[in-house]
């Protein structure tokens, strides 16, 4: 039984989207996906140490410095989803009204309403980041949380404050414990969230299955790759959008 | 005697009313009746594995019946105003001293009530110079005096006693002997056990012969000595018995 | 992470924590340990299977279900305990629980068995045997109560969920490793991991000294 | 998850892992434990503590140990061990070999300050009498063991990190529970906690009716 | 004697040259010089906490002096060869017959050997009927009883008894002392103590008397018992002493 490593992040397998496409690839190829989902950095981490063959991560400029030194081979788009900000219904920050992410990040932080960060250094974190420094906020301070936990505790956390957060929607559309919260913004195009995929250099690492790993690429990028990974959808709603035309 | 009398018995006599002990199927005691009287010295005497110490601990209310009934005359299964030295005697994991607290402690007497009544108890039993060892690394004769100091500073009605002296050094043994009759002249009813001939004939008023978890003869202790009626009593006053 | 200040104050709370739950469990524990030795009532070897099954109650739901009680929907919503270090002393109690009334049930029992008729003898009540025997066990029942300090330092699950790992405010050494670790930190991690473990390393030693300080006076 | 055959395989690996670990963790901590509590040589209550305070070692950092053993970068990474049933088994060896042998060292030490000078007076070596000190404890032993069972059984943090979560391969109880979680299907969540507690429940009920029979036996 | 001889002695005798004993600055026996001979009986007196059974598990090897030295023929410090009978023997949770089997099965004895050594024991001390019981729920005697056939079974040179028969009933204490002669008559050393000055009398044939951890009287049994030298030992007989 032929197998690869796929080191992944919890937000796809959290969706449940691994579950809808590797059957299909399995059934075309025979090779066998094993998914091990982490938080990105962990995922590049378990990469560069020569223990998965594939990885399938979305941090763009993590995955770039990832292929630049040599640990990847190359990087392909697959597919993108986006970022959505929830927050309480009665959405005491007034963030509905915001026309633009940074103008909803400077309202939260503004109203003084408390928000619930990954901080974890993960894709969806460094999108955060890259919201406030857009707003031109350093947030700090007591409404600002700080979880260090994955995008599904943190989702937890914020339920129950409740608190703001940001979220990539697939996580969010198959997200059971949402509590008080709903989207409160979304759209903009810098929520725009990318995923690429890339193959653990055999260069650095003989053990890895390049011809399997490669396969996979190769069909996640192919048509019908692209078709499976639109065809899945919780809730009736698409959540991931094929990159490669 | 320096210790107080009691207050006069109430609880006695003791009656085991069709008293028999199974475990496991086995029968180790059956069908014993007998009364334990106020004031008395009733030694328990038979081979080993007859059933002594289980009776004792019958009497004593460490063991339910699993038939017949033993019942105290005040109507309780459980009397209190009773002590009981073991066989192999269980020294709680402290000193000297504090072994002799403890039951005073549960007794609920006061801090200074229990200071005096172990300073008296460990004077009398000549444990003073061993107050603070720790019980358990006591020799055995040593072990078995201060069992015999906690039981006795208990001030019991009735006192139990399994083979009391068996660990004890002969002049130790006399001065036991000596303080049991002493007991006995406050009214102290007392039931012992014991494997020396010359302490039962001294000791007993009455004796009661167990064999094989029978009691076979129960009788002033005088006309057993002279000659006890079952042959299996003669027999073990002989010290004709085999295993 | 890096600054020292944020690290002693990451230890001070795991310490807080872990001892607090422990202190709390033992107080519950080893009297509930005890009794259930002593104890005879019909049902009790179902009592005391279900203690030695819940020293396998997994951290997570631990701490769900103590999430769920606390939580705002929850019949103790009204505390606004949950995301607190106080939720996380729950949580533990709750995991170190089982663990504190089994092995101190263990221990008793074999004591108890030596020292049954005697303490009867002596007037003692099972209930006033329970101190007693405690006492008497205190070096051999170290051991279990060392045995939920371990878990309760080491836990994660638990304290991720209650406590929300939020900086500054709940997190601990542990929910701070897990946080490296996904990070792809693994020396950091490891080197977090050596820094509790020389913490429990040093506990563990002052409870030893004292162990064999009692030994010693006990014989 | 949905699938009963997934449910099964998910329950039979997690039964099989903890299992296996727990047998191997008694393979060599029961010996070890009871070695532990006769010798006497300089630095045994360094050993002592040192195994005391491994009973603390968080899951995550015997994880992370055992992977970067693992790893392919790691000293062992040629035996292609990491994200397997195996390492998952070695994770949980590690952690809990230090609860069988601390406690079986405790429960020992007991016997042995009872048996010593007349197992050495038969002509029993230091050696030759740890089998006879664990078979005479073995009711005692039973709790620690069960201890250990129930820390392998509900552990997430080691496993996770060295068998990855693989759905269909390295996917345990308490993966899918914390998986669960963090999908926010509490109620999901718990009721695999709930399964994994029946499943515990049920193995010690068993383990209690052997004792409890030993117990008869032995008077 | 059904037992078969033992090999012709070659460990002993065992000297003993300024032994002391302190645990923790407390000195419990102080400068014992002492030799034990083959073939004899030596009973080991004392009043109660006098240092008998430490001198006992001293000579035994299960306690090492902190002065002095206690040393075999053979040069060893612990031989082979020897067994004991504690004053509190302690069983293993186990049968009755599993206890014999133990030390045999440790000496590496096959199977059938033990069985058949077992089996032979168990009736030579009358303990056939007990054999499947838990060993700890036997009565004080029997546990005695059994200490004793699992020494006897080991065949030893030499014989280490502590108290042996302070637990049994005047029959049984008759055929173990009959048992001890025997022994005797085939060329096994025999040590023991005792605070039966009968039992003494009977079987010692030297006499060794402690007082206070000290070694006072080191002599043949007729010449200790005519009239001891020590005043001590003068009280001790005359049962004069007290605590
Ligand atoms: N490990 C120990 N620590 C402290 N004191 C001890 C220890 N062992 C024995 N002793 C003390 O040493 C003295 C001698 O003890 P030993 O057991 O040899 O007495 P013995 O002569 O056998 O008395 P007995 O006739 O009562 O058995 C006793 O006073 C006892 O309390
Ligand atoms: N819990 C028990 N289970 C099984 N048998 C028991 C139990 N307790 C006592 N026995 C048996 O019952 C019999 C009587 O025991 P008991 O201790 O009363 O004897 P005893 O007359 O005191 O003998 P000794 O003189 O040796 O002390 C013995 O054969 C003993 O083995
Ligand atoms: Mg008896
Ligand atoms: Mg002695």
């Amino acid at each position: 039984q032929e197998f690869i490593i796929v080191a992944s992040t919890t937000s796809t397998e959290n969706s449940g989207l691994f579950g809808h496409i590797l059957p299909m690839f399995q059934a075309e190829t025979g090779i066998e996906v094993r998914v091990v989902s982490q938080g990105t950095g962990q995922a590049l981490e378990t990469g560069r140490r020569g223990d998965a063959d594939v990885v399938f991560v979305h941090a763009r400029a993590q995955e770039e410095a990832f292929v630049a030194e040599g640990y990847g081979v190359q990087r392909f788009d697959v597919m993108y989803n986006d970022f959505v900000i929830v927050g309480p219904a009665d959405d005491p920050a007034g963030v509905r009204a915001a026309d633009s992410a940074a103008a909803a990040m400077a309202a939260i932080a503004g109203a003084g309403a408390s928000f619930a960060s990954r901080g974890d250094d993960s894709g969806t974190h460094t999108a955060e980041k890259g919201l406030w420094s857009a707003a031109g906020i350093d947030p700090a301070g007591d409404w600002y949380l700080s979880t260090g936990s994955g995008m599904g505790a943190t989702l937890n956390t914020a339920a129950q404050v409740p608190a703001y957060a940001l979220t990539d929607r697939g996580t969010w559309l198959s997200f059971a414990n949402r509590g008080p919260l709903e989207i409160v913004a979304q759209g903009d195009p810098v929520l725009f969230n990318p995923y690429g995929i890339i193959l653990v250099n055999p260069d650095k690492h003989a053990h890895v299955k390049a011809e399997q790993g490669q396969a996979f690429i190769d069909w996640i990028v192919s048509e019908a790759g692209q078709q499976a990974i639109a065809s899945f959808t919780v809730a009736g709603e698409q959540l991931f959008f094929p990159s490669v035309q | 005697m320096t210790h107080p009398r009691p207050t006069s018995p109430t609880i006695l006599p003791l009656r085991l009313e069709g008293v028999g002990y199974d475990v496991a199927g086995k029968t180790l005691l059956s069908d014993i009746s007998l009364a334990v009287d106020p004031g008395r010295r009733l030694v328990v005497m038979g081979a080993n594995g007859a059933g002594k110490s289980l009776l004792l601990r019958l009497c004593h209310g460490l063991i339910a019946p699993t038939a017949g009934r033993c019942i105290w005359a005040d109507g309780s299964i459980r009397a209190h105003a009773q002590a009981m030295v073991f066989q192999r005697p269980i020294l709680l994991r402290r000193s000297v001293a504090a072994n002799l607290d403890y039951p005073l402690a549960l007794r609920g007497l006061s801090r200074q009530a229990r200071r005096a009544t172990v300073a008296r108890t460990l004077d009398r039993f000549g444990l003073g110079p061993l107050a603070d060892r720790p019980a358990r690394l006591l020799s055995g004769g040593e072990q078995q005096r201060l069992a015999l100091a906690r039981a006795w500073s208990m001030q019991p009605e009735v006192l139990f006693l399994d083979e009391p002296t068996s660990a004890l050094d002969p002049s130790a043994t006399r001065i036991i002997e000596e303080m049991l009759m002493g007991f006995s002249a406050e009214g102290i009813t007392i039931v012992l056990t014991t494997h020396n001939l010359g302490q039962a004939r001294r000791l007993a008023e009455d004796v009661a012969f167990l064999h094989r978890g029978r009691l076979i003869e129960h009788r002033p202790a005088a006309d057993f000595f002279a000659g006890p009626a079952a042959p299996e009593a003669r027999a073990f006053l002989a010290g004709d018995l085999i295993w | 992470m890096a600054a020292d200040a944020a690290l002693m104050q990451i230890i001070g709370l795991s310490l807080r924590v872990t001892l607090t739950a422990v202190l709390v469990a033992c107080a519950i524990g080893l009297p509930l340990g005890a009794a259930l030795a002593l104890a005879r009532f019909p049902g009790r070897g179902a009592v005391i299977v279900v203690f030695n099954a819940l020293m396998g109650l997994p951290p997570v739901v631990a701490g769900l279900v103590v999430y769920l009680m606390l939580s705002r929907s929850g019949p103790l919503g009204d505390l606004a305990l949950l995301f607190t270090p106080e939720a996380m002393i729950l949580a533990q109690t709750v995991l170190i629980l089982p663990i504190v009334v089994s092995l101190t049930r263990s221990v008793v029992e074999d004591i108890w068995a030596e020292y049954r008729e005697q303490l009867q003898s002596l007037g003692a009540s099972r209930l006033r045997a329970v101190p007693t025997l405690l006492w008497d066990g205190r070096v051999s029942l170290l051991t279990g109560v060392l045995a939920g300090f371990g878990r309760a330092s080491a836990e994660v699950g638990a304290v991720l969920i209650v406590g929300g790992n939020i900086a500054g405010h709940t997190r601990t050494m542990t929910t701070a490793i897990t946080l490296e670790t996904s990070r792809g930190n693994l020396g950091l991690a490891v080197a977090l991991g050596i820094i509790l473990l020389a913490l429990t390393l040093t506990l563990n030693a002052v409870a030893w000294g004292a162990g064999q300080w009692a030994r010693g006076r006990l014989g």
